[in-house]
């Protein structure tokens, strides 16, 4: 499953253990939970703009949320719910972004996946795809002036985000500067209506790992276990002093882009490939093909990661929305210049 | 039988293509999927391989659309949201408005910015570029507020042997609609008096020529006669019609969606100031959206930008100066 | 003893360097080489570590300086040229201008721009680019056009918790010397009187100060007595002092090395206009480059840009107004 | 000598004759003697703003040049005195510039390295490193419109100009467009003064090609007879319909970056290496290997290249200079347009 394709394979991994697949699966489906959520209120009116979601990409995500420490960085993308709540996001944030709500992290100001805590390592993208990695890159060059040597930092991104010359910066940079960053590359065959073949030209993204001289994985996107390995490997990797990690995961959007497409674009053949398996039913085929848990068990958990989503909505309808007589309308942080302009 | 803003972009188009085979069209999701506002819908179909998905790389966008332009192609290139044109801005400004100047070749590229807030767009799916691209040499920068103009002025800029930044209005696509379209308009050059009024000009364009006629209607009840200037194009800038305008009315408002500093606004004002200063009988005011990015919150958003409430306050305080 | 500009700004950096260990500075070529216009000159030797070479990617050396910031550093990117800071406009206007007010947490990043014309530098090493970003929310634009002022605000764009455009005007580097650095000095959101007069205006910032200085002696000959703002900050710019002179003198002259649609100059008019018509005697004026990218002959250029004979006779005409 | 990376070794290329290597020889020889020229009025204050030679890169630049074809696109970047000489580019033309004449491609408005005649598929550069390559790509994409199957375009970049994300964008779409364009990046081991090590962290920048999905070959740039093999080959690659190829040439930059600029930076060492040869002096002894010409014979070339060169100055320098108040400082090309305003 390990498919590497610079450093020959090697063991430092250990299996995947019970604990931590149950764990991932957790994120995965308490993720799916939240967006189910999200797409409903969306339907229903209570979301203005738009609503993205990561369905079928779960196991991508919560791999690297699983496998991201303390003190580490993480820069999602918007298909990142899992490795968001992984990462240690709260449920109750995610439904104040998008209802604007004033108590949210982002107060009303910016909406949906543009959301995070970066002085926690949890950065807020904005939607210039390929923007954040050389942030996530900046990010990790202040840890190393600050002497911090054990954290790692993670970043996603889209087939479609690859074709941006951001991407391409930032990561030959993290590689000069040769950072503890691992780029997980999600190839989810689109990027909105547009296929791969219209998107690049190489016969697998992971072929430009060697470009940059950075060490390069494939791995399975529909698959957690595939996910969890290759993923530990690359952070694992990262951690030891290796440079940056370019890992690529194959799988399929199971939603439109947002949920305003219908997504028929998609070629239908691709549902029946591999590709378009749902992570969340493999990995719970594989619960219950290793006897990790059975249907029952996994039900439980269904039913919790609801009840669990339905409180933390229930208190974000109950708190105050963003107001313009809140609002200074003044961009800067400097105090001094706040006031100044205040005065005037 | 009636026609969108966005339709008239879209016929517009489709006119373009074909009338001239040196026309083509160049963005993301524009073939097949008929563009993120449905703005190419169908073209791809009616004109085979004349409408090209890109990759996600704005930069390469342009700079390729400059390439063929040289050739003397017409390439018309779609920004899924003006805001992502940031990425494109080397190419526009430094490559493509400087061409004709450096070499005497022309750069015949329309770029189209879906441009302006919308509920819920936040911070980057609802900017404003005009200003920027109209500060730098060798571009026409058109904001069309009509149908019509819509229409007639995308045709225009499709024709025209210079780059222009077609700043298309989001929150009028599908608001916006007229009986039919035109089979020709004013020049791009030229403004246009969208209302003719005697106690003072407001000088807007694109959808705020919209909040400016709200107010107007509104002011008209207090018997102020508001006439309105709408700009059509921000660079180059008429600024005889605003003179003209303002020699009647002695009074000046401007009103733009763009942030202040140094936008359309404080252009126009220092315009008329400079060259038609003895005609005011009042200071000349401008309303723009607040300098901070566009807020997400609908209640937010509303209060940044301008609104016809604010504009009708104004008027009224410029009337009573 | 004394001290260029170009000088100070080298001093500046050494200063905060020794000062705050959360200051390093990133740019092509900026270690061992010095800088393309040696302003980080031995700062490698002094400091390794801390001055990193960059690789051709303007928008990833921002982006990492976000990111850098983030962490709580408070990096100093040197753009080899202001020109090619338009590579970067994306990560500077919508990641670094809009992060505290999306997230509370600061950008305290220093972005250097080598701006201005020099002879024979040509439409793409000589551009000013302080409208374009002062268009935007977010960002502290600073234009210094003294020694003290390039060194006391280089330290001040250091310490200050916003994104600062540090634009310093390369024709200054060496032609400008002064005796001695001083401990400190206004704060940025200060304009400077930099000269006192009765009969006019002239607000001027970065190099066209010193034009405006010369301008000033000439007309001094024909008792005309000009007062001169120099702006030091573009945005936030500082309109009380333009106002209060204004009010003294009742004529008003902008002028600015940069293209005219938008700049600098016609912010300050609107600004004046809208808050201080009253105070004006005559139409207030600006005097810019022309509408074109900046030429590369010696003689375009000098004819391009405002010069102190153009600036001495437009302050005569107006003051003859 | 024709180490490709992708496709097999294949004997595509007939030999290197004589005639085309004396062809691409001249061209150095006369690129050579231009900049000689150009350095030394510069040292003479005869040209204002900066001077930036070839030196030592004109192999790689000549053979790009001779091998491109009448209708053929040439995008030359700041060392490519010789392959714009080869494509056609008038010996005035170059002085022209740099004095700013009133009659030169620019007149006055552009300097130096900034000429070409785009119409012409000579392209002008402008200084924003690798924003050519679109451009370049742009116009084949226009040849594809307008049926023409047999030009092809070709471009240059150096070491540096790669970490630009316009390259990495305007490779990419051409790859995916399988535009007929031939990227020519020449590692002369420095930007300005940065080292390859500070500029990408990959074994060969060759290695990018297979992430672009393109064929990548590399030369020794300082042997113009592995230049014209390679670049031979990949024209006739990219000519004959398999996409865009990426050929690297490495060598090493025999002036400073500028006339301005001594190099001190440069690591002395690699001077005494094969990539410090200096390629017109191992032109000239392949010459007199082969006993395709004698020292003497070269030597009335040089002459010639001298004479040919002191002509050009002279009539560059008996013709008017830009003058101000020829300009209408007007940057529209639309007629309707520029004489509104200069109405107004
Ligand atoms: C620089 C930039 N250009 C365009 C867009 C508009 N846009 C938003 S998402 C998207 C498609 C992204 O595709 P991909 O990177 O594959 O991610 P996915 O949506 O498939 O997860 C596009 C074009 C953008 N966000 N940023
Ligand atoms: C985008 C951009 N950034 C910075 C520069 C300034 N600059 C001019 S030449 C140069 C070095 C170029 O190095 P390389 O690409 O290796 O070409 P070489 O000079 O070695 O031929 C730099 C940094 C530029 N021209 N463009
Ligand atoms: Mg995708
Ligand atoms: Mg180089």
């Amino acid at each position: 499953m390990l498919d590497t394709l610079n450093p020959p394979k090697r063991n430092v991994v250990p299996p995947v253990s019970r604990e931590q697949y149950i764990k991932a699966f957790s994120w995965m489906l308490l993720a799916r939970t939240v967006e189910e959520k999200l797409a409903s209120l969306w339907r229903a009116g209570k979301i203005a703009g738009g609503v993205y979601l990561g369905k079928g990409q779960e196991a991508v995500s919560a791999a690297i949320g699983i496998l991201l420490k303390s003190g580490d960085i993480f820069g999602p993308l918007i298909r990142d719910q899992a490795g968001r709540l992984a990462f240690g996001e709260s449920l109750v944030d995610i439904f104040r972004t998008h209802f604007g709500s004033r108590t949210g992290p982002t107060r009303g100001r910016d909406g949906n996946v543009h959301r995070g805590k970066p002085r926690d390592g949890y950065h807020a993208m904005i939607s210039h795809l390929g923007s954040l990695v050389s942030v996530v890159a900046g990010a990790l060059v202040a840890r190393r002036f600050k002497g911090d040597t054990s954290a790692i930092g993670a970043t996603t991104i889209g087939d479609g985000g690859t074709s941006t010359g951001s991407f391409h910066e930032a990561i030959n940079m993290a590689a000069v500067e040769k950072l503890p960053l691992v780029v997980v590359v999600v190839n989810n065959q689109y990027a909105y209506s547009t296929p791969n073949h219209r998107q690049f030209a190489c016969n697998h993204l992971v072929d430009r790992a060697i470009g940059y001289g950075v060490e390069g994985y494939t791995m399975d996107g529909t698959d957690l276990r595939s996910c969890l390995e290759v993923v530990a490997y690359a952070t694992e990797r990262a951690r030891s002093g290796h440079g940056p990690q370019m890992v690529v995961g194959s799988c399929l959007r199971l939603s439109g882009h947002g949920e305003h497409d219908d997504g028929f674009y998609v070629d239908k053949n691709l549902f029946h490939t591999a590709l378009g398996r749902d992570c969340l039913k493999v990995a719970e085929n594989y619960l219950q093909e290793q006897e990790w848990a059975d249907e029952a068990l996994v039900e439980t958990w269904r039913r919790n990661a609801k009840q669990q989503v339905e409180e933390a909505v229930a208190k974000a309808q109950r708190e105050p929305l963003a107001d313009p007589s809140d609002e200074t309308w003044c961009p800067y942080a400097t105090q001094r210049l706040a006031q100044a302009l205040l005065v005037r | 039988m009636s026609i969108t803003y966005l339709e008239a972009i879209r016929e517009a188009q489709e006119k373009a293509l074909r009338d001239d085979p040196r026309v083509y069209i160049y963005g993301q999701d524009v073939a097949a999927f008929g563009g993120a506002f449905k703005a190419t819908k169908n073209l791809a179909k009616e004109f085979p391989g004349r409408i090209l998905d890109a990759p996600i790389s704005e930069d390469a966008m342009v700079g390729s659309a400059i390439g063929a332009a040289i050739e003397g192609m017409r390439p018309i290139v779609e920004m899924q949201f003006a805001d992502f044109s940031t990425l494109a801005v080397n190419q526009i400004v430094n490559q493509a408005a400087t061409l004709y100047w450096r070499t005497q070749v022309a750069c015949p590229i329309t770029i189209r910015l879906p441009s302006g807030g919308n509920p819920g767009s936040g911070p980057f799916h609802s900017q404003s570029l005009e200003s920027l691209y109209a500060h730098f040499p060798g571009l026409v920068v058109m904001t069309p507020a009509t149908v019509e103009d819509a229409y007639t002025m995308l045709l225009e800029a499709v024709d025209i042997d210079d780059p222009v930044i077609f700043c298309e209005h989001k929150y009028l696509y599908n608001r916006l609609k007229s009986a039919e379209l035109p089979e020709s308009g004013l020049p791009c050059h030229q403004a246009r008096v969208a209302r003719l009024g005697r106690d003072l000009t407001i000088v807007a364009y694109s959808a705020m020529v919209h909040e400016a006629l709200a107010a107007a209607e509104q002011l008209r009840k207090e018997d102020i006669e508001v006439e309105i200037v709408d700009l059509r194009c921000v660079k180059p800038l008429d600024v005889d019609t605003v003179l003209a305008s303002v020699a009647r009315t002695a009074r000046l408002l401007c009103v733009g969606e763009s942030w202040p500093w140094g936008g359309v606004n404080s252009e126009v004002i220092t315009s008329v100031v400079t060259h038609g200063f003895h005609l005011l009988d009042a200071p000349p005011q401008r309303i723009n959206s607040k300098d901070t990015p566009v807020p997400f919150h609908v209640g937010l958003w509303g209060a940044h930008k301008p609104s016809t409430q604010v504009i009708v306050a104004a008027a009224r305080r410029l009337y009573e100066w």
